[in-house]
């Protein structure tokens, strides 16, 4: 039955999370922000905290709450949405810093083995797929991965890898056999230990500055065969890359919800400063009917909720069991766009106080811009929601 | 409103009950065979085929809503259900839709609002074989118009009221055999009335809008109209406005809905076998990313009227959720619209296909309040 | 120096054009919008009125007023564009429907020899391109025209041939050898009293009802060699072509112009209308401190007149002998887009008012719809605009 | 205000004058080689080179503008070459381009409203070999500033005025060594007030903002300040606010052109550069067309702020232009400034390129006031 209210299993985790992101991640977000490349230490006490299910990467892929007559499921997924909104709310690049909450988890919780989910599931993993000639072209990768005994010695250059610094391992993909392609693409756990590997560089960024970005490269670096996630034999074209880019169906939305939270949170500052002003917005006037302000509050509450609710559409589907490839990719396109709209709107309204430092307005609209590029640009989405509704293949709609 | 106002946590839902997913069939065969082609017509003569109205009559939409006590079926009311009928309807055609749907929404008024003597009274009307029109008449004659400044006043008089003002885009409105008129009642605010045809002082015009030309729009007269004092919906009490702005303008989103789907649903075979320079035009991505983008409006937009209508039908406030639906609706329904014309180029603008129309009907929704209550 | 105020000649002409349209086009707008096909015959007193330098298109391409000093001229081109806003302000269609002022008389002048254009002069031409096959790929079309003796023999089947049920002749564009590919396509003047020239069809549409949208077959009809347009002779790809093509560069500005009259007749009705109501507009608040009503109007009105100076920036290219392909393109796109949203919003700030046939609002924002699509849709505005700005051919920007 | 105030009827035109074609020309090399690389220094360690603006002074933009009975090179007063000269300058760097232009601005407010007086004790500091910083303040500290309510305060007191208020987004705030302030002076509406730095009461502090690091904004508070009569722009005649503000405006619209056109500038020569897919980028539809959109909209912008100017430099009214100029620029600047990093992708989110500081420096100009008087 149609019904579009999160369980309180959800809204509970949800407060938490807001808790955690309000009292652990807003005191000190405009000391990272400011001090970029500095391991936000504070951070530490919550890999525990989070375990692998809370407002980081890890529970995507899950779920176990179910509906014993409909069979319905609002599990990992549905949980990590939320989650992830309230943690982004509180700060994106300390979200995205949390020791242990790195993509490359979600990446290993997703395509991993159970024993490679044992052997991993407690590391920091970033994940590492763009190289400095690639951008959305993911198939394009550089980066081999060749067998040698019962290890693969992997080569190329990595870059825009989130946590990269970090993390004590990272999910790189490499091609085990150039001649096949992007077939032949498979992701590897690397451990930042392994001889070869090394940051070679820390980006500077225009938002999201507390977390690391970094650039990494892989000379002869040798890991275990058990490494690889997932299969080592090559499929056909389509099926073997679409391997690895599944987990996309599982990040995007995540990504949309890293959009959803910084824009609620510019959202939500701009409406209580405005607020103190006496400003309230009450839902009480047609658009035609009312000031510019108000208004334009309700828009974008509006396009945000609409956003939303296809975010946990894509999620729910997850749940579910559905294939939700195409909603993914519409969520994360409307997230992006709504999210981007948003915070710079938020800025202007709020006139020299939203330009200003004092308050994180600015800061939100510097760090939201990334959720509509990375895990695939606002284009890329557009693309894939395009393909599938007109049954086009990569090669005919490129 | 529901019976079934959730005891155990519910969980998030997507999913359609067996009753739905077989009622969407119907509809949806309904607007296939019996609408889609009615509405061209229709659109032209501007005259709608009396057994129109009778066969769609038939599907029982509005019998099944009236309690068994006034010889429906007695359903739950269900504004989920009803989103999904008026979404199905009017993937055949809008105007048509809203017109079938219209007596539901005074059904649903008087569930609603109604006193039991004024549902004993009008709901029996509703089951029977012919097709009973019945309207809302909401907007006025003015570019200022606000629905929250009805200038169509009530007053009380004697043991009843005196209604004067002039309405507009009033909905079947020389076919109506009841109005619920909404009007400012001196010291409470905006009430329904219940204002039958033939009362003396009301006078109807049809006349030519811009769309919707199955739902004969037009201008309802009121001078000097006494009414009883039971001509008030709930006769003092119950009458929530805000409540019924809101489920009323769902049930044209609803509709709006519907036709967005099928701009989507025509436009994306269109685009693949439309050749030019060489390829389907679905291969640009001009085009093909406006395919994209009207799903993922659409779909966005979906979701904001379902939450509100599942609001509203688990008990739950949904003013707030129906005002953002609404919103929303204004704004990218209108844009679906006028990229399904674009995306046909000349041929959009031709009456070769449906394009043209669905985009002067989409216009409706933000511009007048011809919905009816989910 | 910079000064972008219109001269007295040009605002004179507009004057005149504006009270033609109002006292002319105006009464009869609503009559001819429901009299689908019927040929406005108040019209014909026009024909003369107009000559070949008004509102029509006969203007464009000429140019006379010039500074002396700095050689800076304000032409034909620059008349043609207000005067044109001014007749489209009064009724679009009731402009397109003037005898003796087709898209094809623009193409005689702007590609004729001094002899076509004396023998075609007075000539009423629509302008026959689009084929159903074809859309914006006019390259595309299968018309022939074959020589035999000193005649052509034309075969094809032409739509969308704006006048073409009412105009006594057409310019018609037509392959004079398939095996070249484009660079064999050049335009013919064909009277229709030619045996074989049937007009099949006349479109049912959305908006512009006023003027007849024809489709012709052309079923070997004969006409004289003399009536090709501008030189036999087929060049390299590119550049025969582009002597067909030429002619948009000078249309595409006066289809702006179209939007413009069109959507600043819906401005100016809402406008009105709300005036009457005591909403009137006066540019003293800022956005944020409107309310939303008078913001829009204000907002939409600053679109109008960026679209409006980009037009009018085109014609004064055309008059001063610049080449202004990417201009005229950059015009209809902006003009093109804006006037919709203009038209859309007025109807939708009106209300039941706005969206009856008691108002001409509902009628404007119908027949805006079209300019937004003929003479090349807004995407291949764009396309051509980007082309130019990227320094693409259209192998690889498609 | 322009001694050719037109009187032969003009002709419509977009020819650049001979002078104007060389002053664009050395700014265009200035801004190049001084100012581009020195934003990306200047925006991380908010420190200007002090030779930076002595070497801009050299350029001698202020100087030209003084008239000759004050030591300068008394210039047309010529709006239309200062939006040029703005455009220039802020394709380099836009807070460096408006810091330089900030004196420029008092300069053109001291010759259209001051007294003589006013302009002798004032003018001669402009012409001196060392830049003078010389700056408007004008925001406010709140979410609901409105430039036609400001809560800086002055009244009449004995033989001149106190202030008291706090201004926000000063330029140049610890640096100036005059501020043009914008105060509600008593029963006289907004007035502006030349106050020194070092009057009582005066402090000022510099603070972080998201973007314009060049142009070291920062708070301006007055408590109690004590200023002689003569402190009054035109001392009680001749100011006119609306013209003040639509110049002043008008001067950050013709940055964020310049800086627009830089975003235009690299992102087409990028995207022809970056392969993905096997192709150029640029053979995309989505990114070519997006392009071809920031090379719209910004000609549409130029040519409104251009009219606007060149309407004031002919002394006609140009109130409406300009006011429809501004409009367009604070929404169309940002929309370029969010797709020049979206074309950019990965890239335009790091500090490899200046996209993103375009993106925090345009998102300026419906944010703050920090223009300068055309």
């Amino acid at each position: 039955m149609i019904y579009l209210e999160l369980p309180p299993k959800v809204t509970n985790l949800q407060k938490m999370a807001h808790g955690l992101a309000k009292s652990m991640f807003r005191p000190i977000s405009r000391k990272y922000d400011r001090a970029e490349h500095e391991r936000p230490k504070e951070l530490d006490a919550m890999k525990n905290m989070m375990g692998g299910s809370g407002g980081g990467m890890g529970g995507l892929g899950g779920g176990d709450k179910k509906d014993k007559s409909s069979g319905v499921k609002n599990g990992g997924n549905m949980i990590a949405i939320p989650a992830m909104i309230e943690m982004c709310w509180g700060d994106a690049g300390l979200a995205m810093a949390i020791p242990g909450q790195g993509l490359g988890n979600a990446a290993i919780m997703a395509a991993g083995t159970p024993e490679q989910k044992e052997e991993f599931g407690k590391v920091w993993a970033a994940m590492a797929i763009t190289e400095p000639g690639t951008g959305s072209d993911a198939g394009n990768i550089k980066t081999t991965a060749k067998k040698d005994g019962d290890d693969y010695i992997i080569n190329g250059e990595k870059i825009y890898v989130t946590g990269g610094g970090w993390a004590s391992h990272v999910v790189v993909w490499a091609n085990i056999d150039p001649s096949k392609g992007k077939a032949g693409i498979k992701s590897f756990v690397v451990s930042k230990d392994t001889p070869g590997v090394e940051v070679v560089r820390l980006e500077k960024k225009l938002g999201i500055r507390a977390s690391d970005t970094a650039a990494i490269t892989f000379t002869n670096a040798r890991v275990p065969a058990r490494n690889l996630l997932g299969s080592a034999e090559i499929k056909d074209k389509k099926e073997g890359f679409g391997g690895v880019m599944q987990t996309f169906d599982n990040t995007r939305p995540a990504v949309a919800a890293m959009s959803l939270g910084v824009s609620k949170a510019a959202l939500d500052l701009t409406r209580e400063l405005l607020a103190k002003e006496g400003v309230e917005v009450d839902y009480g006037k047609d658009r035609w009917d009312n000031d510019t302000v108000r208004a334009e509050l309700e828009w974008m509450e509006s396009e945000w909720e609409g956003a939303r609710l296809l975010t946990m559409k894509a999620a729910w589907m997850a749940d579910n069991g559905q294939p939700n490839s195409k909603e993914a990719s519409m969520s994360k396109a409307k997230a992006g766009r709504v999210g981007n709209y948003i915070v710079l709107r938020c800025v202007e309204l709020c006139q020299s106080v939203g330009y200003s430092e004092r308050e994180l307005l600015e800061k939100f609209a510097r760090d939201q811009k990334i959720m509509d590029i990375f895990e695939g640009t606002q284009q890329i989405q557009q693309l894939i929601v395009a393909r599938q509704i007109l049954g086009k293949s990569s090669k005919e709609l490129k | 409103m529901s019976e079934k106002s959730a005891q155990e946590p519910q969980l998030f839902d997507l999913t359609l009950t067996d009753e739905q997913r077989m009622t969407r069939e119907s509809m949806q065969r309904f607007a296939e065979t019996e609408m889609r082609e009615l509405s061209r017509q229709v659109d032209e003569s501007r005259e709608i085929p009396a057994e129109f109205f009778q066969k769609a009559n038939e599907l029982g939409i509005t019998a099944l809503a009236v309690p068994e006590a006034h010889g429906g079926a007695g359903f739950d009311r269900s504004p989920v259900s009803n989103v999904l009928i008026a979404e199905d309807l009017a993937h055949g055609d809008m105007a048509l839709a809203l017109g079938v749907l219209a007596p539901l929404g005074i059904v649903n008024a008087l569930r609603d609002f109604g006193t039991e003597a004024q549902q004993a009274a009008y709901l029996p009307r509703f089951v029977e074989e012919n097709f009973y029109p019945a309207v809302v008449a909401l907007d006025e004659p003015r570019v200022t118009f606000s629905v929250r400044e009805l200038q169509t006043k009530a007053v009380a008089q004697g043991d009843g009221y005196v209604l004067n003002g002039v309405k507009s885009a009033v909905p079947l409105v020389e076919t109506a055999q009841l109005f619920l008129v909404l009007a400012e009642l001196e010291g409470q605010g905006p009430q329904a009335f219940l204002v039958a045809k033939d009362t003396a002082g009301v006078t109807a015009k049809a006349e030519p809008f811009m769309g919707l030309a199955g739902l004969q729009l037009g201008e309802l007269k009121l001078e000097e109209v006494k009414l009883g004092k039971d001509a008030l919906l709930g006769e003092g009490t119950g009458f929530d406005y805000t409540r019924f702005l809101d489920l009323h303008r769902l049930g044209a989103c609803a509709a709006g809905l519907g036709v967005a789907q099928a701009v989507l649903d025509h436009t994306s075979v269109y685009v693949n076998e439309r050749v030019a320079f060489g390829e389907p035009i679905s291969h640009r991505q001009a085009v093909a990313f406006m395919v994209a983008n009207i799903a993922i409006e659409l779909e966005s937009m979906r979701l904001l009227v379902w939450r509100a209508a599942s609001r509203a039908e688990h008990g739950l406030d949904f003013h707030r959720e129906a005002h953002l639906a609404y919103i929303n609706c204004c704004e990218r329904l209108m844009e679906i619209g006028t990229n399904g014309v674009q995306l046909l180029g000349g041929h959009g603008f031709t009456k070769e296909y449906f394009e043209e129309m669905w985009y002067r009907n989409l216009r409706s929704v933000a511009a007048v309040n011809t919905g009816f209550q989910l």
